[in-house]
């Protein structure tokens, strides 16, 4: 039988728009720019992938990540070895850097989740692109927050005493801690990340297994594609099921950060015990979510030339979700002065006045500089515009989220009730190294990501294009 | 090559491939017109109505996550409950041993937990999957399937399965080529 | 496009995924087997002594009474190791040169204490209390096992905390008359009925406290 | 056979029965002949009566580590292999597993103050007071507590050195003989020094070498010495006198800078007899008592007292002088005297005394020149108090001398080569002698020096011979209280390092008698009438009754005050105020980690020496808060040189409200350059004897202050308390006080006004949990608290507390369950203070329970704020939600597992903890538990009175009330029913077990009338 070789090169077809039909609401920002076709869009992707030849510059980036993962489990062996003591905690401040690290994880690894869940369910499209990308980064955040939870106890070999297990002491957990309910809301959401991940990986797996030349790694990627064909019959459950993940995903990414926010709102702390943290937690873990993807997506789409993929139309979108969620953040560190003023209680107030005249005043100023002020730049086109405005407002963003949590966790509790017990809390080497740390092993993860799998989802970037529409008869009648 | 009426030995099916996905669906609309029952389709990305044209009835995946929602929940509680108010009762800071409030976060993920895997171990074993070896991937050409090519087959074991008329059929949709898809 | 996975590859895929859980789920049954384990509780081990010192001869044999040589058995926690001068008490009369008996002598005369194996050890952080036991009539037999028959003496039971609890949440179980309590084959007649009656003769309370026994 | 064996044995039990009930106040003694046993041996195995002459040797004690349980902390699943080691002739009475009681008495500056030791299986591990013995009436003080550490301390020095090599005893001896002869013929050239003596056989020892040596000379020294006090007698009575003070007695008490609420040998008896006058109850109509105190640098008396009048130590005299003239009393104020700050106060306060003749003291510091002692005589005898409020007798002290003169007249000897053997017994003076008179110097100079002392110190270093002393538990001994009682020092377990009592070195210097201690001293007391019988009585009950010395009759004459020597008028300048450390005392204590970790009281400062100023001298010399503040945020403060003198020396200053502008104190003790590890290196300060010359002694006037800009200083303070506005503390309802008259309108004060807000509510949404049975409470009545730290040493040495050093106490992780907060009030530069004592409230609703996911913190029934170690995982949210900040995490592994001298130290009956885990005060439920077994296995509740923390039983001034809140009848259910009991931090529906009573000060009228005015004016 005749088998011609499809060896057609990618330059050869480069139909124009007007050929593409494209719909004219596509023409000012694309979600995807003009001249692909489903081979393109496939080749490009997977060609990042694929190609032989790793850049250096690839090398260079994953070199400088792992340094910080030798960091991390110097600093980890010398935290188990010698103890907790080697942070800055003390008496009144407990819990610190270790803390405050847990919580910016967790938030960060909310907007992969959130991207491709709630964006599905309210049918961005333009999420397509950006959302592989996203929940990735999230599982590695997700990764480097559960650390912390795990090593920040004074006897860490110990920590499987917090999973109800029957056992000769015929003890259980106690479920009224907020800490159980982290343990179950933090390794669900992993867990169903790390699935939902996967699932949308799998028709891209496929075509990864039928692109690659060396048997091999066809038969790797053929072993994670499960076999997958693109059957009619498979496609319709393989919707069915993402978006019934997407339903999911949805109360479980708005319920984890609430839990996490129980860690404080269910103390009696002033400045911890406040009814509205689990939306203002929320909120501010979408933020911190955003401003991570867009730090990350803005390099990359210009180190891989990801541009016609990764559009101006969707770094405009996640800077208006910036502006959105920050406001909605601004508006919380408002309410907290309402509700200290309205309560008339004591510890309240003196707490709001130590935050902004006590020894951590600076820290409060910079945080409202960098939560506040930063965010309100996406009022304006031409900032929202400009990767570079974007990329800088959100750093600006991921430090203010991290003074946040400093401002919420130490700040609050080194001055609490009883004046005798007042203290100071300051970051010690290892505090720092195992921050820096935990970024570089998100990094390294996130570099061995863009090498062997797809960061954009291709077989969702096909859709998006008009050829993809097609009509039974009876539709085509009407 | 068998005789007429019944399954030809070694034989999957015919194949036939497509170049856009519109000329897919009405190939399949076209072989349920011809009375075929046993087709499938392939595509590189979902097709609206394809599943429908070769004959997709229902899918059961609701029914699955549903259940597994409802045992992960009733579970979760079951857990809380046994283990603070049966196994050791402890007066934790005078709170009565059923704190029930205390109790709903966890029922909840554990909820969340057991219907995600319901989807997604639900529409696996449904697809019947893993399957990484199967006749079709025998077409030369099927590896275009996940690129940008598409797939009809009709299987030998479909009781109107005629190898000649099979082939007629295809010819008259015009693919780029027709393919006996061997066991 | 070849195939790139044999037709076995299907099965073999299925039974791997299968196969995993299966394997996961076994291995927690096992450890949880172990650590129930006398390699775990030293249960039923029995130690090597300086004196091969017979329960079932003094005990089951003479009737010797436990209190004679566990003297502190009734009034302190700890009940007590018996000084060599016990033993001396007889063995100064009786089988005064056995060859077996040497290093009690030896002990006597030169004042260097008996050193014995240590056979039941709760960890330091239990505080466990003979006394109160003995008082409110749990014989020596619920927890030592009967030591009138043991030849060398073992560990007779897990001691473990859910083993303690056993007994701490259901005391009219195992409680007896206080008059029992040093009767080795003392064997309870429908203690359904007198268990409740002990625990409410003696206020027996059930008490899981953490503090009482961890502090 | 088996049946008659049990017959017997049943006797046997019986008998033990009977015995046991007398085991608590027994003594050695009696254990070895307790007439039962022999008989019941005796007729059962006659060839085994067991001869037990002494306590524990150290062979059986080496036994008893491995037998007894408890030792170390928390160890693996897998159980390692243990051996039992039994005893080989066990001691009758001696209950495996169950501590005994033992009477003994603690010498301190020569004083003995009786104490009663707690041993397990022939350990001491616990001291608690004497309830009988008139120092202390049951009560125990820090330094008694910490002996134990010291004790069993490894530092302490193991060996006879000779030239700093070691050798033997009896090398000692011998090389001691060809001397002795020498000293025999001529007789000069021998001298001894030895520390303050009470004791009567030792004191009877050193008479007979005296006799035996003519020309022997005996020195006394001691750095806290009571020379003054002397001095001031000899001129008030014509001689050395001991003064004894009746504050039972006393509805007004002016102390003239002293602090007799915590130092001094009768201080534990003074607090509580001052503390009963103060005890203000429902229904109980006895006037409250006032105290005026005129101090310079704050002290816990000061602290208490209802009218503080800051003041530089040269203007207390002048007060003095005129409140006696405003009583028309024998001298007329000095022209030359300044007029204090306040002229109206000395009036009012001479009003206030003559209202309450013979029922007042005036009573002088031992710091105080004498002038001031003589005034202070001279004032009681104006008054009538002599002979009611104030008892003289004969001196205490063997041989009463002005020790200054008697150290100046040896260090002259051995400069002019007078003195050929020099034995010091005790004290260490090459570190602790005036500095003028270069001890050390002129020590090397004697040809024979021979050194008795509890560590290898810098004295040590200095002799050519060094004998390790025995610590007072080790060794025989006696001594007098304050008031004369002669109690007899028992042991408690045989010398753990080889130490030598100093009768001993007497008995080889006079040769011949080479007694034991515990012979010099039986044979004593028997050569003087005691029997068998009194003797064992003696020691049964800790003192020999009746042995207090007599009062004099009340002098006829007045005082003659007006010939003394006076100070003389203020000067300009700083003047500078040398007090000894309240801790580490004058550096003998250096090396007992518990007493450097102390917080010292008002300071809150541990592990150091700081230079103390007022907030006003502060600002003079540029360390106002603005500079101050955040340094001292960070735990660290400013260095400054002080001059005085010719001597220079740099010091951390520190900020302390109330003390006396114009005044610096420094305190002696620190800088220890040998003796110790903790003493050198983990805890060094600054050795500020340098200051301390023969004429400066206290201080004096002319002292000068320059800020080191650039030096800052790490200081491990337990509280700070500059940045906190007194505002907070007002706010939050933390401490709630009245005068005793508005009491007395409205004994409800506490409850109402701004308080009211701060009441304990019971909104909840659950049901409150019922606790029948027991409920374990606490009451702590703040008026009384001094501030003393007794508690929290007791609470140290109960519980096995870790010592965690200078830097981690620096990084905010002391470790105490038990903290005694400190509280200003008002004017900084005279404010009211205010101690809490804050141990773990012991909440219903505790916060911390119900955020351990691992449950290691729960309730038990009996409403206990349960702590298992061994479960918790440190996860620290307990601490974190523990509005009252009373848990302690192990942050590293505090706890000492390796030494093996202080394993036995350990009490066996708690849990030592290790890493990564959270503890807290559980109100000594181990004592609980012993209680309730009793009492169970006698089928009764436990009584009220039979469980005491720690705390509690410390606790001079019975500030802490501990019992059962359901017992009606209790004393903690009386106290809180008081109208002025309240809930710290109530409002926050923790529902606290532990509560306080509101502070009542009762402060004159005549005086706060004025002080008003002067307010009206100023505005």
């Amino acid at each position: 039988m005749a088998t011609p070789k499809d060896t057609t090169p990618v330059q050869e077809i480069r139909p124009t728009t007007q050929e593409l039909r494209i719909p004219e609401r596509f023409i000012p920002t694309p979600t995807i720019e003009p001249g692909h076709n489903f081979a393109t869009i496939t080749d490009h992707i997977s060609s990042i992938v694929l190609r032989r030849k790793t850049p250096v510059g690839w090398f260079i980036g994953l070199l400088i990540a792992m340094g910080g993962v030798g960091l991390l489990s110097v600093s980890i062996s010398y935290l188990v070895g010698k103890g907790v003591g080697i942070w800055g905690i003390n008496h009144p401040v407990g819990w610190g850097m270790d803390i405050i690290n847990f919580v910016w994880w967790i938030g960060i690894g909310h907007a992969g989740t959130l991207i491709s869940a709630i964006l599905l369910l309210l049918r961005q499209d333009w999420r397509t692109s950006i959302n592989r990308f996203a929940e990735a980064m999230t599982l590695f955040a997700v990764a480097s927050a559960g650390l912390y939870p795990a090593l920040h106890t004074g006897r860490p070999w110990y920590d499987y005493w917090l999973f109800p297990y029957p056992n000769t002491m015929g003890l259980w957990p106690q479920f009224r801690s907020p800490l159980m309910w982290d343990v179950f809301a933090v390794s669900t959401y992993a867990t169903v990340s790390l699935l939902f991940w996967y699932v949308g990986l799998i028709p891209d797996l496929a075509t990864l297994r039928d692109r690659a030349r060396n048997l091999w790694i066809k038969r790797v990627y053929g072993m994670f594609a499960m076999g997958w064909r693109g059957s009619a019959r498979h496609w319709h459950r393989y919707e069915h099921a993402y978006l019934l993940l997407a339903g999911l995903s949805t109360p479980l990414v708005l319920s984890v950060h609430t839990i996490v926010s129980f860690d404080f709102a269910v103390a009696q702390i002033p400045g911890w015990h406040a009814t509205f943290f689990p939306p203002y937690f929320v909120a501010g873990a979408v933020f911190a979510g955003f401003a991570m993807v867009l730090t990350l997506a803005i390099p990359a789409r210009k180190f891989f030339r990801l541009e016609d993929f990764i559009t101006m139309k969707h770094l405009e979108n996640m800077g208006k979700i910036l502006l959105a969620t920050g406001l909605i953040v601004v508006y919380a560190y408002a309410m907290e002065w309402f509700y200290g003023w309205y309560s008339g209680n004591p510890f309240e107030i003196y707490m709001l006045k130590n935050r902004s005249t006590g020894p951590y005043m600076s820290m409060y100023a910079a945080l409202w500089i960098c939560n506040g002020l930063a965010p309100q730049l996406m009022w304006f086109k031409r900032f929202r515009t400009s990767t570079f405005w974007l990329f800088v407002v959100a750093m600006f963003v991921n430090v203010g989220m991290w003074l946040e949590r400093f401002v919420i966790i130490p700040a609050s509790l080194h001055r609490d009730f009883l004046p005798s017990s007042w203290g100071m809390y300051h970051g010690t080497f290892w505090d720092w190294s195992m921050f820096i740390g935990s970024i570089g092993l998100f990094f390294a993860l996130l570099f061995l990501f863009v090498r062997i799998l797809p960061m954009i989802s291709i077989f969702e970037m096909r859709t998006l294009l008009p050829e993809a529409q097609a009509h039974t008869e009876e539709e085509g009648a009407h | 090559m068998g005789g007429i009426g019944k399954p030809i030995e070694g034989l999957y099916g015919v194949i036939g491939e497509f170049g856009d996905a519109q000329s897919l669906l009405d190939a399949a609309t076209a072989a349920r017109e011809q009375g075929y029952r046993d087709v499938d389709a392939f595509s590189p990305f979902p097709i609206h109505g394809l599943a429908e044209a070769v004959g997709f009835r229902k899918s059961h995946l609701s029914t699955i996550v549903l259940t597994m929602g409802l045992i992960g929940g009733l579970g979760g509680y079951f857990m809380q409950w046994y283990a603070n108010v049966v196994a050791y009762p402890l007066n934790i800071g005078g709170k009565p041993y059923n704190s029930w409030p205390a109790w709903i976060p966890i029922t909840f993920e554990c909820a969340i937990l057991l219907a995600a895997f319901g989807a997604v171990f639900g529409m696996l074993a449904l697809n019947g999957l893993p399957m990484p070896y199967h006749p079709v991937f025998n077409v030369p050409r099927f590896d275009q399937a996940s690129r940008d090519k598409f797939f009809l087959v009709i299987q030998a074991r479909d009781p109107k399965f005629q190898l000649d008329e099979v082939r007629d059929f295809f010819d008259r949709l015009n693919p780029r080529e027709i393919v006996d898809v061997p066991w | 496009m070849a195939q790139i996975f044999h037709r076995s590859a299907n099965t073999l895929s299925r039974v791997t995924i299968f196969g995993a859980i299966f394997i996961a789920g076994f291995i927690l049954w096992v450890i949880g087997g172990i650590v129930r384990s006398p390699y775990f509780t030293n249960q039923g081990v029995q130690r090597e002594q300086a004196v091969p010192f017979s329960h079932q001869h003094h005990v089951g044999g003479l009737g010797i009474d436990c209190r004679y040589c566990h003297t502190s058995v009734e009034t302190s926690s700890f009940a007590g190791i018996p000084p060599t001068s016990t033993c001396m008490n007889c063995h100064s009369q009786i089988w005064t040169n056995a060859a077996v008996l040497e290093p009690v002598r030896q002990s006597f005369a030169s004042g260097q204490s008996l050193q014995w194996n240590r056979v039941h050890r709760v960890p330091d952080f239990v505080h466990f209390n003979h006394s109160i036991h003995v008082a409110k009539g749990i014989g020596c037999a619920s927890c030592h096992g009967r030591v009138d028959r043991m030849n060398l003496v073992y560990q007779a039971t897990p001691m473990t905390m859910e083993w303690c609890l056993s007994c701490h949440r259901n005391p009219e179980k195992f409680v007896r008359p206080r008059d029992q309590v040093f009767n080795m084959d003392y064997v309870p007649v429908n203690q359904k009925q007198l268990g409740p009656q002990l625990v409410k003769q003696y206020n027996i309370r059930k008490l899981t406290s953490c503090s009482t026994c961890h502090y | 056979m088996s049946d008659d064996n049990k017959l017997d044995f049943q006797q046997f039990r019986e008998r033990v029965g009977d015995l046991r009930g007398k085991e608590y106040w027994r003594s050695l003694e009696e254990l070895s002949r307790s007439e039962v046993f022999d008989e019941f041996f005796q007729s059962e195995f006659p060839q085994q009566a067991l001869p037990l002459e002494k306590g524990v040797d150290r062979r059986d004690f080496v036994k008893l580590m491995g037998a007894s349980v408890a030792m170390a902390g928390l160890t693996a699943c897998r159980a390692p292999n243990e051996t039992i080691i039994p005893y080989v002739n066990q001691p009758e009475n001696l209950i495996p597993g169950r501590p005994l009681f033992f009477a003994s008495a603690m010498p301190l500056g020569g004083y003995a103050t009786g104490v009663l030791v707690e041993s397990h299986m022939g350990r001491p591990t616990k001291i608690e007071g004497n309830p009988d013995h008139p120092s202390s009436l049951g009560a125990s003080n820090s330094f008694q507590q910490a002996s134990i550490l010291g004790l069993y301390d490894p530092d302490r020095s193991q060996v006879v050195r000779r030239a700093g090599e070691i050798s033997t005893w009896s090398e000692f001896v011998a090389a001691l003989q060809p001397l002795l002869s020498a000293a025999r013929t001529n007789g000069a050239g021998l001298r001894i020094l030895t520390q303050t003596i009470t004791s009567p056989s030792l004191g009877a020892q050193i008479q007979q070498m005296l006799t035996q040596y003519p020309g022997a000379r005996w020195h006394q020294w001691e750095p806290v010495s009571g020379d003054n006090a002397r001095e001031g007698a000899r001129v008030a009575f014509g001689g050395y006198a001991n003064v004894i003070y009746d504050f039972t007695k006393a509805n007004v008490v002016v102390s003239l800078g002293s602090d007799f609420l915590s130092e001094g040998p009768a201080h534990l008896r003074y607090a509580r007899d001052f503390s009963a006058r103060r005890r203000v109850r429902q229904g109980d109509a006895r006037p409250m008592n006032r105290l005026y105190a005129i101090e310079a640098s704050p002290t816990n008396t000061g602290s208490v007292a209802d009218h503080r009048f800051p003041v530089r130590p040269s203007e207390i005299e002048s007060w003095a002088r005129q409140v006696l003239a405003a009583l028309g009393g024998a001298a007329a104020v000095p022209a030359a005297d300044a007029t204090p700050a306040t002229p109206v106060a000395p009036q009012a306060m001479a009003r206030d005394l003559a209202a309450n003749r013979g029922a007042s003291i005036v009573i002088a510091g031992e710091d105080q020149p004498p002038a001031v002692h003589a005034l202070a005589h001279a004032l009681n005898s104006a008054l009538g108090n002599i002979g009611s409020t104030v008892l003289i007798t004969d001196p205490v002290e063997v041989a009463p001398v002005n020790q200054l003169e008697s150290i100046r007249q040896l260090v002259t000897d051995m400069n002019a080569g007078a003195v050929q053997t020099l034995v010091i017994l005790g004290g260490n003076p090459a570190f602790d002698a005036p500095a003028d008179f270069n001890f050390g110097g002129a020590y090397q100079k004697v040809p024979f020096r021979a050194h008795l002392s509890l560590y290898y110190d810098e004295t040590s270093m200095l002799s050519h011979w060094h004998i390790p002393e025995t610590h007072y538990l080790e060794t025989w001994g006696d001594g007098r209280g304050h008031d004369g009682t002669v109690s007899i020092i028992q042991p408690l377990i045989a010398p753990l390092y080889n130490g030598r009592a100093a009768s001993e070195v007497i008995g080889a210097l006079v040769g011949g008698l080479d007694a034991t201690p515990y012979q010099a001293v039986r044979n004593y007391w028997f050569g003087r009438g005691a029997t068998e019988a009194t003797w064992r009585q003696w020691l049964h009950d800790g003192l020999i009754n009746g042995s207090a010395l007599p009062a004099r009759g009340a002098t006829g004459a007045p005082p003659a005050v007006s010939t003394m020597d006076t100070v003389g008028a203020p000067q300009d300048g700083l003047e500078l105020i040398i007090r000894h450390d309240p801790t580490i005392y004058d550096g003998r204590f250096a090396n007992n980690a518990w007493l450097q970790e102390l917080p010292k009281p008002n300071t809150k400062i541990t592990w150091d020496n700081v230079m103390l100023m007022g907030p006003g001298t502060a600002e003079d010399l540029g360390f106002g808060g603005r500079e101050r503040d955040p340094l001292v945020n960070e735990r660290r403060t400013r260095m400054a040189e002080l001059q005085h003198g010719n001597v220079r020396m740099e010091l951390p200053v520190w900020v302390l409200p109330g003390h006396a502008e114009g005044a610096v104190t420094i305190f002696y003790g620190y800088g220890r350059r040998q003796g110790g590890e903790v003493a050198t290196v983990k805890g060094p300060g600054f050795d500020t004897y340098p200051f301390r010359r023969s004429t400066t002694m206290h201080g004096g006037p002319g002292a000068t202050v320059t800020m080191r800009s650039g030096s800052v200083y790490p200081i491990a303070c337990t509280q700070e308390h500059q940045s906190i506005d007194p505002k907070i503390v007002g706010d939050r309802n933390i401490v709630r006080a009245a005068t005793f008259a508005e009491y007395q309108t409205n004994p409800g004060f506490a409850h109402q006004g701004h308080h009211a807000e701060f009441e304990l509510s019971d909104a909840s949404m659950y049901p409150p949990f019922q606790y029948t049975g027991h409920a374990w409470a606490m009451a702590i009545d703040t008026t009384l608290c001094t501030g003393c730290n007794g508690c929290v040493a007791a609470c140290v040495a109960e519980n096995n507390i870790s010592v965690v050093g200078k830097e981690e106490v620096v990084r905010e992780r002391e470790m105490h369950w038990l903290r005694i907060d400190r509280y200003f009030k008002g004017d900084p530069g005279n404010p009211e203070i205010y101690h809490q004592p804050v141990p773990c409230m012991q909440c219903e609703n505790a916060p911390c329970e119900p955020v351990c996911p691992v449950a290691a913190t729960s309730h038990s029934e009996e409403g206990l704020n349960d702590m298992t170690y061994n479960r918790c995982v440190g996860t620290r949210y307990c601490s974190n939600n523990c509005p009252y900040k009373v848990r302690r995490f192990n942050f590293f592994h505090y706890a000492d597992y390796d030494t093996p001298a202080l394993k036995p130290m350990r009490n066996p009956d708690v849990t030592v903890r290790t890493r990564g885990v959270m503890e807290k005060c559980t109100y000594c439920v181990q004592r609980i538990n012993h209680a309730r077994i009793e009492a169970a296995k006698q089928d009764r509740r436990v009584r009220d009175g039979e469980v005491v923390t720690a705390c509690q039983q410390a606790c001079p001034t019975q500030a802490i009330v501990f019992g059962d809140m359901n017992d009606p009848g209790s004393g903690v259910a009386q106290l809180k029913k008081e109208p002025t009991n309240y809930a710290l931090l109530g409002e926050l529906n923790t529902r606290p077990r532990t509560t306080y009573l509101a502070t009542i000060r009762n402060p004159n009228p005549e005086l706060a009338a004025a002080a008003a005015a002067g307010k009206a004016e100023a505005h």
